[in-house]
């Protein structure tokens, strides 16, 4: 037994965005490689965004992931906001916000539910747990669909939204279209307070990692459609237009995506666990009283407890649709013109899954002349593996395909976007 | 029966209407153009709105006074509540190895359409014809049609692509209305108002008016003789008839063909174009279908489409399609002329292709051949 | 439900959003899977079905050798092969790596270039296989994608519109943004989204790819004539849908 | 004026479809079968020679089918349909006992009654013979009304030749002057191979007082009715069904003008005469 080879591997991930794959070696008890394999064909967004107009940025690389189009949109505006020194009203901002909601509660809804549940519950999917439970996976569809619905009624669709644009939106939408959706939302409310105590009753393996959190800050508010500085409980606490002079990029041999780590430690964890770990004061009183309703903690380092955390952030997301529809009044023109300057900035949204960072070059014209994008998924990528070796060596003794299903849980934990994944960059990195 | 109203009558129009259950549509201000939608109060119309058109372009402008009607025909038509762009027509449903049929509910809101424009009611009463008027009658637009109310306003104002001076069907509307405005500028700003029917008259009564002098009548006579000559004859139609079909292999239609978009713009803008298509589709349980009713368009391939190919497949074919029916065809199938004038077409063609050029462009050529 | 139709749901080069669209049939997903078996869609379940299957969904392009060779097996094993958005259809966005040098591109994104295994150009499935339905759009419509499983499931013919954005446009009544000033790729660009950016205020940005006969240069000049540059013309035609051949030659016409 | 309004529409039961049970079904050919209805409820509709029904399988569509029964004594609706896509698919696919949806009869019917006396020259490419067999059914059974009987038919292979069977029969026992032909033939065929448009220069028929009706691809009509005008007969005897995109049948949809008329309104069935210009312009 000592010096026997075991492989845990599975080839293909199912249930996460993209394509990917999971390779740990043993040789006894030792853990010889872990790798999470990313082959996930490379699009070259950053070489073919070169060229583009900068207007263009939020719909080209919505494309990048079809589950948080928003996300990307948002950073990208961001990015080429700042570059042309431009500050939308707060309505616009509000506007943002709310579709952003849309988008967390959408893509939360469907990995709590879908994606994620399934392995807690011991079923391949919610198709098997639709049978047994339909009621389960009927409350995730309407969950879902309320999400979608905002990004609907807000972005023109669910899934790359097309209203959105550099300076605001193309038509901003009634007061009354807003209101409209508000007995949904509210049921949605009920839905995800109810869903933090479900998730509250999944059975967690005893396991805890010590994180170095990262997440923006937004100055105030949940950071979600956009942040000034990156900050993490270590200590990190730059402008986002230093982003990368502090996370550096690797192009290892087992992934057609980049690494990211901090230059100053090494691996970092993005996106809910670390959100909530460093703004929970932020967040809602119910969304607060939901966590506090079921012990969670101000700090959650156990990452199969991050459906907890979904599930909370769920909850604010519910909270802040319902707020901004509230306070809302249609602006008097839903964008402000802007002018193409040339420069560079960074510009960051938190994506349902952690921060993405863009980083555009343009001209006086208004042509892109570098792009620069790091998602979520990049950035955790070195602490999946982290989990993995952390977790494998605690569990050693599960047989294989226990082990295995364990492992892709690990992984899932982190609702990975790998199409996400497989484009962000590196040059200025390099250089700097 | 005749009287003049003051423009704040029109507010007494909507509320009349209103509290005798007709759900109230007119031309309103919308998306930056004048649409028609329903209205809770007069103060909805485009008070002040002027419309300036060319081939392939529309522009709202203020025209600096209070006019009520002061613009042209915008982007729709009543079309969309007669023959509305889509009807689930059937809803089938299987039972005991047979299927039942249950038709649409009938659309029972009773409308009332506010500022019907003289080509405008020309268009219904040509679909009138089409789509009641012959041996099979279309149920649906019968309901809605019988549903309706007619509020005419005669034109002061034709825009740039009108001509229905050319088409016999405008500025004023002979009948076809119950009610009819016409809304006089000189001066004192009034509307000659005369009934068409019997609840037209019973409408009429109802509102504040003042008794209609001869001044009024004449007043009201010189807006549309002004509208009509501004617009002049820009085409002619004594002849168009033997012109178009003499000409089907026209080389013009090449030349149209290279600026035409098969679009379809023009046709599900016009007012008389009634072509639509059926889908049949069913539901996940395979226990029932239904079958939607679309607007459909000449210009589009799968409108020909048989097995094995399609018909017209060329725009050349697809663009003399559309021409020759509604200015030559048209009247040999119903026995009705199938353009009012209104210049949709030319306005909300996205290229600006110009019904009344490409007639002159055929005439040309004849006119030096004979 | 041993009788029941199996599908699989296939990714290649894309970025998930048209299987997704699946997933966001909230109303009917449910009762698709009461018709059909779900026998690969790893997007959403471990469980697998070994082929043949009787419908293949594929969802993205061809851009690695692996995938080329991928789909003429998914094609052998299938009794349908649908393609579904952008990608599948037109090589999708990813495709304008076909105007540019590839190894370039890759040493711009990757430090290690080597590393990567990749083609040199982005390609629908239809260059490499036949196709029994292409759903255009970036993404698909949902509305489509019921209707082409429900046609598929009773051998109905699915409701896919050929003609311009514009007639969806004119059934929900919206003015010409065009007419209005707004240069839109309506008219040559296929229905089925709905017409939803002119609903905006936005022309349409030719996201479904182009119609049967599609009259690009009229477009383009009118385009022009509104003040549109060549390059704007080149972009809006060499984007999500660029490689398919009348967007193709459209934009080659405006340098490029 | 709602009232008006009433009173001049026209019918408005045409766009149901009335449910209609498959009795009987036979295959004719490869991709052909022949169905036979009965009604569900209430009487049954009884179609002229040369009229149609919209046929309509459940969830799948509906389309034109011309009546290819007897039309005066049957109590069942007869229709012969060839799988060529969805709908026709469909429907040759039902079994005996499964509810079809039919709405009709519409359109014009052959002149059966104006060509007593009068010679008849039939002519049927491929499945064009079906909807004229109503006509000839009649021609059949008043034989002594008619003239001679000339029937031509021609198909692709001789697998494609419909009712091979009963046409022999009517030749052997009504009188008939048969002739066949296929484009192609097999090591089985016996028979002549060319087109159809080659047997008419020998059919007999007095071309001042006879009547030809012709059911085919356009393009074969179109040589056809070229060959029997060479025969003298004249383009206003000849009388031709047309073919087109269908939706109502009921002249509402527009889909089936071939310029000035409207096949399912004022035909299918046209003179020569009144299309003869109008197939000559391309994709009119
Ligand atoms: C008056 C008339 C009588 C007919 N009689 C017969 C008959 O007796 N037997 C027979 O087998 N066929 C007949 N046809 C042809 C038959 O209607 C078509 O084969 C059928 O419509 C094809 O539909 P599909 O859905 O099977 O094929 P698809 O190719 O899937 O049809 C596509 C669509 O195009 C339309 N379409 C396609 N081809 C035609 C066509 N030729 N005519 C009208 N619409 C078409 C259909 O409405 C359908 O929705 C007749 C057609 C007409 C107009
Ligand atoms: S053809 Fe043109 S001008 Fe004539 S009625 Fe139609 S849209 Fe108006
Ligand atoms: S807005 Fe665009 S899609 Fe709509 S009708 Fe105009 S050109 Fe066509
Ligand atoms: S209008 Fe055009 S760009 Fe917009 S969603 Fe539709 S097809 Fe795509």
């Amino acid at each position: 037994m000592a010096d026997e080879t075991r492989t845990i591997k599975t080839d293909y991930l199912a249930r996460v965005e993209g394509e990917g794959g999971m390779l740990i070696r043993l040789k006894g008890n030792a853990i010889e490689e872990v790798k999470l394999n990313i082959f996930e064909p490379p699009r070259f967004f950053e070489a073919f965004l070169r060229g583009r107009y900068f207007t263009e940025a939020p719909d080209i690389t919505a494309r990048i992931c079809g589950i948080c189009p928003v996300a990307y949109q948002t950073a990208a505006i961001n990015s080429m906001e700042s570059i042309c020194g431009v500050k939308v009203e707060d309505q616009i901002r509000q506007l943002r916000r709310l579709l952003y909601c849309g988008e967390w509660i959408e893509s939360h809804a469907l990995h709590i539910y879908m994606l994620h549940a399934p392995d807690f519950l011991g079923y391949p999917s919610a198709i098997e747990i639709a049978k047994d439970a339909p009621e389960v996976v009927e409350t995730a569809l309407r969950l879902k669909k309320i999400g979608n619905h905002i990004m609907t009624v807000v972005g023109g669709r669910e899934i790359h939204p097309i209203n959105v644009k550099v300076g605001g939106f193309y038509k901003a939408p009634s007061k009354a279209e807003l209101e409209a959706m508000v007995p949904d939302l509210e049921w949605a409310l009920e839905t995800s307070l109810e869903t933090v105590k479900w998730a509250n009753t999944l059975d967690f393996p005893d396991f805890e990692m010590d994180y170095e959190f990262a997440a923006l800050d937004a100055g105030g508010v949940y950071p979600i459609e956009g942040g000034e500085r990156f900050v993490s409980n270590r200590g990190l606490d730059i402008p986002i237009d230093e982003f990368y002079e502090h996370v550096v990029e690797e192009h290892v041999k087992h992934a057609n995506a980049l690494q990211g780590h901090l230059k100053e430690r090494g691996s970092f964890l993005v996106g809910p666990l670390a959100r909530y770990a460093l703004w929970y004061d932020l967040l809602s009183d119910e969304a607060r009283g939901a966590a506090e309703g079921v012990g969670l903690g101000k700090v959650v380092k156990n990452p199969f407890k991050s459906i907890i955390v979904r599930s909370v952030e769920l909850v604010e997301a519910c909270v802040e649709a319902l707020r901004i529809i509230r306070e809302y009044e249609q602006p008097a023109e839903p964008a402000i013109e802007v002018k193409p300057k040339a420069g560079a900035a960074c510009g960051a949204s938190e994506a349902p899954r952690g921060t993405l960072c863009h980083r555009y070059e343009i001209d006086a014209n208004g042509i892109i002349l570098d792009a620069t994008i790091t998602p979520p998924t990049a950035q955790n990528q070195p602490q999946i593996e982290a989990d993995l070796r952390g977790f494998v060596g605690q569990f050693m003794d599960l047989p294989n395909e226990e082990l295995t299903l364990r492992c892709e849980q690990a992984i899932r934990n982190y609702d990975p976007c790998i199409s996400c994944a497989t484009h962000f960059l590196t040059l200025e990195i390099e250089r700097g | 029966m005749r009287a003049v109203l003051a423009p704040e009558a029109l507010e007494a129009i909507v509320e009349v209407l209103r509290r005798r259950d007709w759900r109230v549509v007119a031309p309103t201000v919308r998306d930056k153009a004048i649409v028609y939608g329903e209205i809770a109060s007069a103060a909805e119309l485009p008070v002040g709105w002027k419309d300036v058109q060319a081939p392939g372009s529309y522009r709202l402008e203020r025209r600096g006074d209070e006019a009520r009607f002061g613009y042209a025909v915008g982007p729709q038509s009543w079309k969309r509540e007669l023959l509305a762009p889509s009807v689930r027509l059937l809803q089938i449903e299987r039972a005991n190895g047979s299927f039942k049929v249950a038709k649409k509910a009938a659309e029972t809101a009773r409308t009332a359409f506010f500022g019907v424009r003289p080509c405008e009611v020309a268009a219904i009463k040509i679909q009138d014809r089409v789509l009641i008027g012959g041996p099979y009658a279309d149920e649906d637009y019968l309901e809605r049609r019988k549903n309706s109310f007619i509020i005419a306003v005669n034109c002061g104002e034709p825009a740039e692509n009108c001509f229905c001076a050319s088409m016999g069907t405008g500025p004023k509307a002979e009948d076809g209305y119950d009610l009819v405005l016409t809304e006089i500028l000189d001066g004192s700003h009034r509307f000659l108002a005369e009934a068409g029917t019997d609840e037209g008259a019973e409408l009429l009564a109802e509102l504040p008016q003042q008794p209609a002098e001869e001044a009024d009548t004449a007043a009201a006579e010189k807006v549309t003789d002004t509208a009509r000559e501004r617009m002049g004859i820009t085409l002619d139609r004594s002849d168009v008839h033997e012109l178009l079909l003499a000409n089907l292999e026209h080389e013009r239609y090449d030349d149209v063909a290279k600026r035409c978009l098969a679009c379809t713009n023009c046709t599900l803008a016009c007012p008389t174009c009634f072509c639509t298509t059926v889908d049949d589709a069913n539901d996940l349980s395979g226990g029932a279908g239904e079958r939607i009713r679309e607007w459909d368009s000449c210009f589009t391939a799968q409108y020909s489409e048989m097995h094995g190919g399609g018909t017209r497949r060329s725009l050349q074919s697809r663009y003399r399609q559309w021409l020759i029916h509604k200015l030559a065809t048209w009247n040999d199938q119903f026995d009705t002329q199938g353009c009012v004038g209104c210049g949709r077409c030319i306005t909300w063609c996205p290229v600006g292709i110009d019904i009344r050029e490409e007639v002159v462009a055929i005439r040309v050529t004849q006119e030096a051949k004979s | 439900m041993a009788d029941l139709p199996t599908i699989a749901i296939w990714k290649f080069s894309s970025c998930d959003g048209c299987q997704l669209t699946l997933l966001d049939c909230e109303d009917e997903l449910l009762g698709i899977l009461g018709r059909v078996q779900i026998a690969y869609f790893p997007e959403a379940t471990r469980a697998e079905i070994e082929g043949p299957w009787d419908v293949s969904l594929v969802e993205g392009s061809v851009t690695t050798p692996e995938e080329a060779e991928r789909i003429k097996e998914i094609r052998e094993k299938s009794g349908l092969v649908v393609a579904i958005g952008a990608c599948a259809t037109a090589g999708g966005i990813q495709a304008l790596r076909n105007w540019a040098n590839v190894k370039e591109f890759a040493s711009i994104v990757y430090a290690h270039p080597e590393y990567l295994e990749t083609l040199e150009t982005s390609t629908p499935h239809s260059d490499h296989i036949d196709i029994d339905l292409e759903l255009q759009g970036c993404p698909i419509s949902k509305a489509q994608l019921v209707d082409a499983l429900l046609a598929v499931l009773s051998g109905r013919r699915p409701n896919v519109p050929t003609s311009a954005v514009c007639v969806e446009c004119k059934r929900r009544q919206t003015p010409c943004v065009q007419v209005l000033g707004t240069p839109c790729l309506g008219p040559v660009t296929q229905a089925g989204c709905g017409a939803i950016c002119p609903s905006f205020a936005r022309g349409c940005y030719g996201c479904f790819g182009p119609k049967e006969t599609p009259n690009t240069v009229s477009l383009a000049k009118r385009w022009s004539e509104m003040g549109a540059s060549e390059d704007q013309l080149l972009r809006a035609f060499r984007t999500f849908n660029g490689y398919k051949p009348a967007f193709r030659e459209e934009s080659a016409r405006h340098g490029g | 004026m709602a009232q008006t309004l009433t009173e001049t529409a026209g019918s408005l039961e045409a766009m149901t479809p009335v449910p209609y049970a498959v009795a009987a079904k036979r295959q004719d050919t490869y991709d052909t079968w022949t169905l036979e209805l009965e009604p569900q409820n209430g009487a049954p509709i009884v179609p002229g020679p040369g009229q149609f029904n919209m046929l309509y399988a459940f969830g799948v569509g509906e389309v034109p089918i011309s009546n290819a029964g007897h039309f005066e004594t049957e109590e069942r609706l007869v229709h012969t349909i060839r799988a060529v896509g969805a709908v026709t698919k469909a429907l040759c696919a039902a079994e005996v006992g499964t509810v079809i949806g039919v709405r009709g009869p519409f359109g014009n019917t052959w002149p059966i009654e104006d060509a007593k006396g009068k010679d008849v020259v039939i002519v049927a490419g491929g499945i064009g013979l079906p909807p004229l067999r109503p006509a000839i059914y009649h021609v059949l059974k008043y034989r002594e009304d008619y003239g001679r009987f000339v029937l031509l038919y021609g198909a692709r292979t001789p697998s494609d030749l419909l009712f091979l069977d009963e046409v022999k029969s009517w030749q052997r026992d009504y009188d008939v002057d048969l002739d066949l032909t296929v484009d192609a033939g097999d090591t089985d065929w016996k028979g002549k191979v060319g087109l159809v448009t080659k047997l008419i220069p020998p059919a007999q028929f007095d071309a001042d007082d006879a009547r030809g009706f012709i059911v085919g691809p356009e393009i074969m009509m179109k040589f056809v009715a070229q060959e029997l005008m060479n025969r003298d007969l004249p383009a206003k005897s000849i009388y031709v069904s047309m073919e087109r995109t269908m939706r109502c049948g009921v002249g509402l949809c527009g889909h089936c003008q071939i310029g000035p008329t409207l096949v399912c309104r004022d035909g299918a069935v046209y003179t020569w005469d009144e299309v003869e210009n109008l197939i000559a312009v391309k994709e009119l």
